[in-house]
């Protein structure tokens, strides 16, 4: 028996787990339909794949919220984990399913989906025969993930990196790189039996003033991390900048730095999608005003050229939106892309030139680290500050850089801290910027660029 | 009695943002905003909880404790403060302040000062845009300033 | 006495109208606020102006329509006239205006400009001291439009083309060239006393499959007829094409050949503005969906550069819209152009090239014809179908033009009639489309073209 | 008795949109599509009254008449078509077809249809596509042949 195979029947022998049927699991995959594969969808697409996002506790609820869903045109079915999964307390979680199931009152924020079990959760996947994308943001989620592809879930969001420098504070990195390692490793295992699985990173990370080179470099760590262990179909992203344009060069360079290292590493079988973020800051509290915001969000998703775009509600400022709000979006979304044609070809050679030379340098600025692995490269180079992410609440990150918008919105880095921003870049990003003022104002534009869209 | 009031320019700071809040951006705002009007900033960052505060009141010796809270836990946490804060001895003069999102939902400012300042705070800004916080703040230790002396003065 | 000013004494002895002082009037226009004139704010604008359209018979209910209007932070105050006054029939006008008083039931479909009176109205435009634009319909505008500027309406919509093939199937247009050129002279001479009057040309014309070309044209000739007459403000328009591509093309093909051709009858120093109309085509019966046509409607505006956006409410599909629904759309406009940044500039060579030549070939045929006028060139050119508007009711119009949407949804010509396309423009056109369809599948590909927002 | 029944090729159809309603594009791709099934037309397109219609029928010995209509105008119309009808001389074999939207505001097909029928309307189109509605019109016509046939059979 393999080390890896070790390692899962010791995972997944776990007080809140009925009995793993390794064997019957490898048949499911093998013979699932191909439409519950998002990397088949991606395959055979003609149009953008829009998903929204949601979970409940129940069964019922959730069966009831995909119901919705569909009635919506939805492509891609979300399903979002409840935090006490997130932290691996099964036991709570268990206990809140109960009390949730007991008095139709929602104890947990997602769905519980280890307590659920694969047996009960595939029963509701195959049915609506639709893809599932799993959002969680679980540093350790091997036990979770295992589950999920029993399920007949074939899409994993998340990343060593960016599901912990956003959500947390403290959990040490190092184990989540391993914790992730383990992830990749079944995730690529299974794609041999049927389509790939599809891995997918969170861009947006703190969705607060990142700039592109930041986000960029990220999403291809965590897509080498993961093709290196032999995932084949890979989804990068990132959210609304801000900025139209900026938007628009943040995908192309993303698209084109994605092909060439998956190259570096004898990776171009694999296939890389890209996926857009509505919006993830600060929302307007006016809810019509949200629903601008949100349809703006699908057409520059249009203009950057996703290959999925993930939606918000117009209760995004308020609080967790209903399901009618959820699938209100979804149609919406669906129509606006069915009447936005004729998108212009846009390329900003200037603006694309510097991003790239940005991102190169960091990227080689990790490559260049001594450790012996890529995650601890990586590792490394977020401890230093070569990787540093604004607003990330994360202990181990540097806070360095500031970042600032241009007159355009466009988000500029007028301090570097210690990531390796070239002189050009850098003098560049600052010439677009008043940097005359006094730190109040500066700070006040801070405020004020972080509520654009309010 | 002469009560010690430290420079504006010189006073400390211990700041974050309480509970297991890791909405972080106001937090960072606030220590830049602090950190430019020359305030000694200890920012203790998301995911705080209240020993922490008062803890690290006691061991940097600071004159302001500033809470935020975003994601509505605020309340929660504020019923115990009175008590905490008496288990510490020498804290009758810090200046208590928190801001942020103070309800869980929507709430008034008429209903939520009075309850906050109850609870034990100086300064309570429910919503309340950082700058505008802090304008409050320094209008706050001036006024202090003026009583104090008002007091040497009459206890000359 | 001029004969100008002796017409319009006889226009303006009508017995529906009382006695009209045009030393009063001359006075009041040359100290009127600065604020009601458009043409002011345009010079002074950083940002596109929003205008909804509406309009009710009585001035209480007008004046209710304006105060929303401006709680909604409009720009541009509408005026529509109602569909009598249009007709020149103020006798019917002023006993449904009287029904409309009397009984609180709105019995005309827009504002009764002359009935109410130029003493009356001045008052509401003089109130709220924002812009109005006259929105009417009327090939005999004279007296509405003396009636307009002595109100403080200092933005005249129409056009002897663009309000007559659109909206008429036999009022003769050589009376409407003549009728126009009374309304040309009229604001001209009051410009003089002020800030210029705004003309503003209806480019949305048939709003259905009309190509660019054609819009152009006819935005060029109305704007020389007036310029011609001594107007020293005027707005070009079009409307959503239906495609972003196309529309930007549209957009900047229209402000050079403008300026080009103003240059050419020496009036450079007219200033020529861009309004652009949302989607004024079929529209969909869903509200939801209509609103996200309306908030695209306004994405493109930006990226088309219009110094003015003339916004639809997500009841067009239904019928007359609430003032609720008018002035939500105004606010989602606004708040729409405020969050819109970093535009990327755009540039499509081939496309304006083609289009330009188009343009320039029609307008050639145009000013050859032998006829001494210009308004008679082009009244000739109509005739011989030189010039010829897809879908028009006027029985003058050729009807031989047949456009079609290509896989992009740009309007191409696929069939010239006598409009003169240059050979290379026209197959330049058709090579866009897949022609080798048999004729009703090309008529099911245009209703579908037509439909393409529903 | 025979009846003649051009071939559906060769058939003549009048058409235009009725009342002081200017929107034609409908009225447009009505003509086109007709023009490509081969019938002949005679469009008068918009803002037509029903007395041109009848006489349009007349002069040209149409088998059709297909009336638009989309402002909501048509049932103010209609009422007056079996007077009016009554007046013109040999049109009992003239096929009366209205499509368009049939009704100010909304309504549904069950209520329309019957109505209209009763107006003198062979086939009632409301909101209907324009080739559907052709192509009901061709079942329509090949029904009344086998008809005819039937009847000219029984005559024998
Ligand atoms: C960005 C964001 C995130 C980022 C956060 C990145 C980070 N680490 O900071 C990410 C994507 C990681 C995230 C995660 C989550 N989020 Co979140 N997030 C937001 C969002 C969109 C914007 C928040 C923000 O940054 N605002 C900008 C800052 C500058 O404004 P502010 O925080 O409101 O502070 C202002 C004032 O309050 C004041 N102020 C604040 N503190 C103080 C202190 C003093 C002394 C003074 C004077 C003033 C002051 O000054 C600031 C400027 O004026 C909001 C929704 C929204 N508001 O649109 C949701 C929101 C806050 N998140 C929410 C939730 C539920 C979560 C999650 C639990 C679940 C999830 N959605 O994945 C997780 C985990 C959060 C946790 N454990 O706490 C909910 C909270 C619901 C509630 N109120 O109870 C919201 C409202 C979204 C929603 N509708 O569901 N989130
Ligand atoms: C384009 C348009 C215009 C253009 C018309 C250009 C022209 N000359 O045709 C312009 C801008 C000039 C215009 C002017 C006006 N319009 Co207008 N216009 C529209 C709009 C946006 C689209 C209409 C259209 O072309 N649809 C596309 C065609 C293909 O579809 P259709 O007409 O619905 O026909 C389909 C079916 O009904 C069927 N069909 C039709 N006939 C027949 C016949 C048979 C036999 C069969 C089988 C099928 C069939 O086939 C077609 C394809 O499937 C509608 C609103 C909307 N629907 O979104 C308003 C609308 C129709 N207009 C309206 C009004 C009020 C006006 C004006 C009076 C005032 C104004 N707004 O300026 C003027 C003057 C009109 C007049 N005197 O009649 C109202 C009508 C209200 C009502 N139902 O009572 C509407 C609904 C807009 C509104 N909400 O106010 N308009």
């Amino acid at each position: 028996m393999s080390l890896l195979q070790e390692e899962r029947e010791i995972i997944l022998s776990n007080e809140y787990v009925d009995n793993f049927d390794f064997d019957e699991v490898a048949k499911f995959v093998k013979g699932a339909s191909k439409d519950l594969f998002i990397s088949h969808h991606f395959k055979q697409k003609n149009k953008m794949l829009v998903q929204p996002r949601g979970g409940f506790p129940t069964y019922q609820k959730q069966f009831a919220l995909n119901e919705f869903f569909v009635k919506a045109n939805v492509d891609v079915l979300p399903l979002t984990i409840d935090s006490n999964t997130r932290l691996n307390d099964y036991a709570t979680a268990k206990k809140m399913l109960r009390l949730s199931e007991e008095n139709d009152v929602d104890m947990l924020n997602g769905y519980p989906l280890v307590n659920h079990g694969y047996r009960t959760t595939r029963k509701m996947i195959t049915h609506f025969n639709k893809p599932v994308s799993l959002r969680h943001g679980t540093p350790d989620a091997r036990l979770l993930i295992e589950t999920a592809i029993a399920s007949g879930i074939f899409e994993i969001e998340g990343g060593p990196i960016t599901y912990l420098l956003p959500y947390s504070k403290n959990f040490p990195l190092d184990k989540a790189f391993l914790y992730w390692k383990y992830v990749e490793r079944v995730c690529a295992n299974y794609s041999q039996l049927n389509e790939p699985i599809n891995r997918e990173s969170f861009g947006p990370l703190t969705a607060t003033l990142v700039p592109p080179a930041i986000t960029i470099v990220i999403q291809l760590l965590e897509m080498l991390l993961s093709l290196e262990e032999g995932v084949k179909s890979f989804s990068v992203s990132f959210s609304q900048t801000g900025s139209m344009n900026q938007d628009i060069v943040t995908g192309a360079v993303i698209k084109k730095l994605a092909k060439y290292y998956a190259e570096q590493i004898n990776c171009a079988d694999a296939a890389i999608h890209l996926v857009y973020h509505q919006w993830m800051g600060a929302f307007p509290t006016n809810k019509d005003y949200a629903e601008q915001l949100i349809n703006m969000s699908t057409v520059i998703a249009s203009m950057v050229g996703a290959d999925k775009i993930i939606t918000k509600t117009r209760e995004e400022a308020s609080g967790i939106p209903t399901k009618e709000a959820n699938a209100k979006t979804v149609a919406n979304t669906q129509y606006t892309l069915g009447i936005l044609n004729g998108l212009p070809n846009i390329v900003d050679e200037e603006e694309e030139e510097i991003l790239t030379l940005q991102v190169k340098a960091i990227m080689e600025a990790v490559f260049n680290d001594p450790a012996d692995t890529l995650w601890r490269k990586v590792f490394n180079s977020i401890k230093s500050g070569v990787i540093d992410v604004p607003f990330s609440p994360h202990i181990i990150n540097h806070n360095k850089m500031i970042t600032i918008r241009d007159a355009k919105k466009n988000i500029r880095i007028i301090k570097r801290g210690n990531v390796p921003i070239p002189d050009r870049c850098y003098a560049y990003d600052k010439a677009q910027c008043d940097l005359t003022k006094d730190t109040t104002s500066i700070v006040n534009d801070i405020i004020h660029d972080i509520g654009i869209m309010q | 009695m002469y009560i010690q009031v430290r420079a504006l320019k010189n006073m400390k700071v211990v700041t974050g943002v309480v509970g297991n809040d890791i909405h972080v951006v106001a937090n960072r705002l606030l220590e830049l905003s602090l950190d430019a009007r020359g305030y000694e900033v200890f920012n203790l960052g998301v995911n705080t909880y209240l020993e922490e505060f008062f803890d690290a009141v006691v061991e940097t010796g600071a004159d302001v404790l500033m809470i935020s809270s975003l994601n509505g836990e605020a309340e929660g946490w504020s019923r115990e403060v009175q008590l905490l804060k008496a288990k510490y001895k020498h804290l009758d003069n810090l200046i208590m302040m928190i801001g942020g999102n103070l309800v869980v939902g929507t709430g008034s400012a008429e209903d939520i000062i009075p309850k906050y300042k109850n609870y034990g705070f100086d300064i309570v800004c429910h919503q309340v845009d950082l700058n505008t916080g802090l304008d409050q703040l320094e209008a706050f230790i001036e006024e202090r300033v003026v009583n104090d002396s008002d007091i040497k003065e009459s206890n000359k």
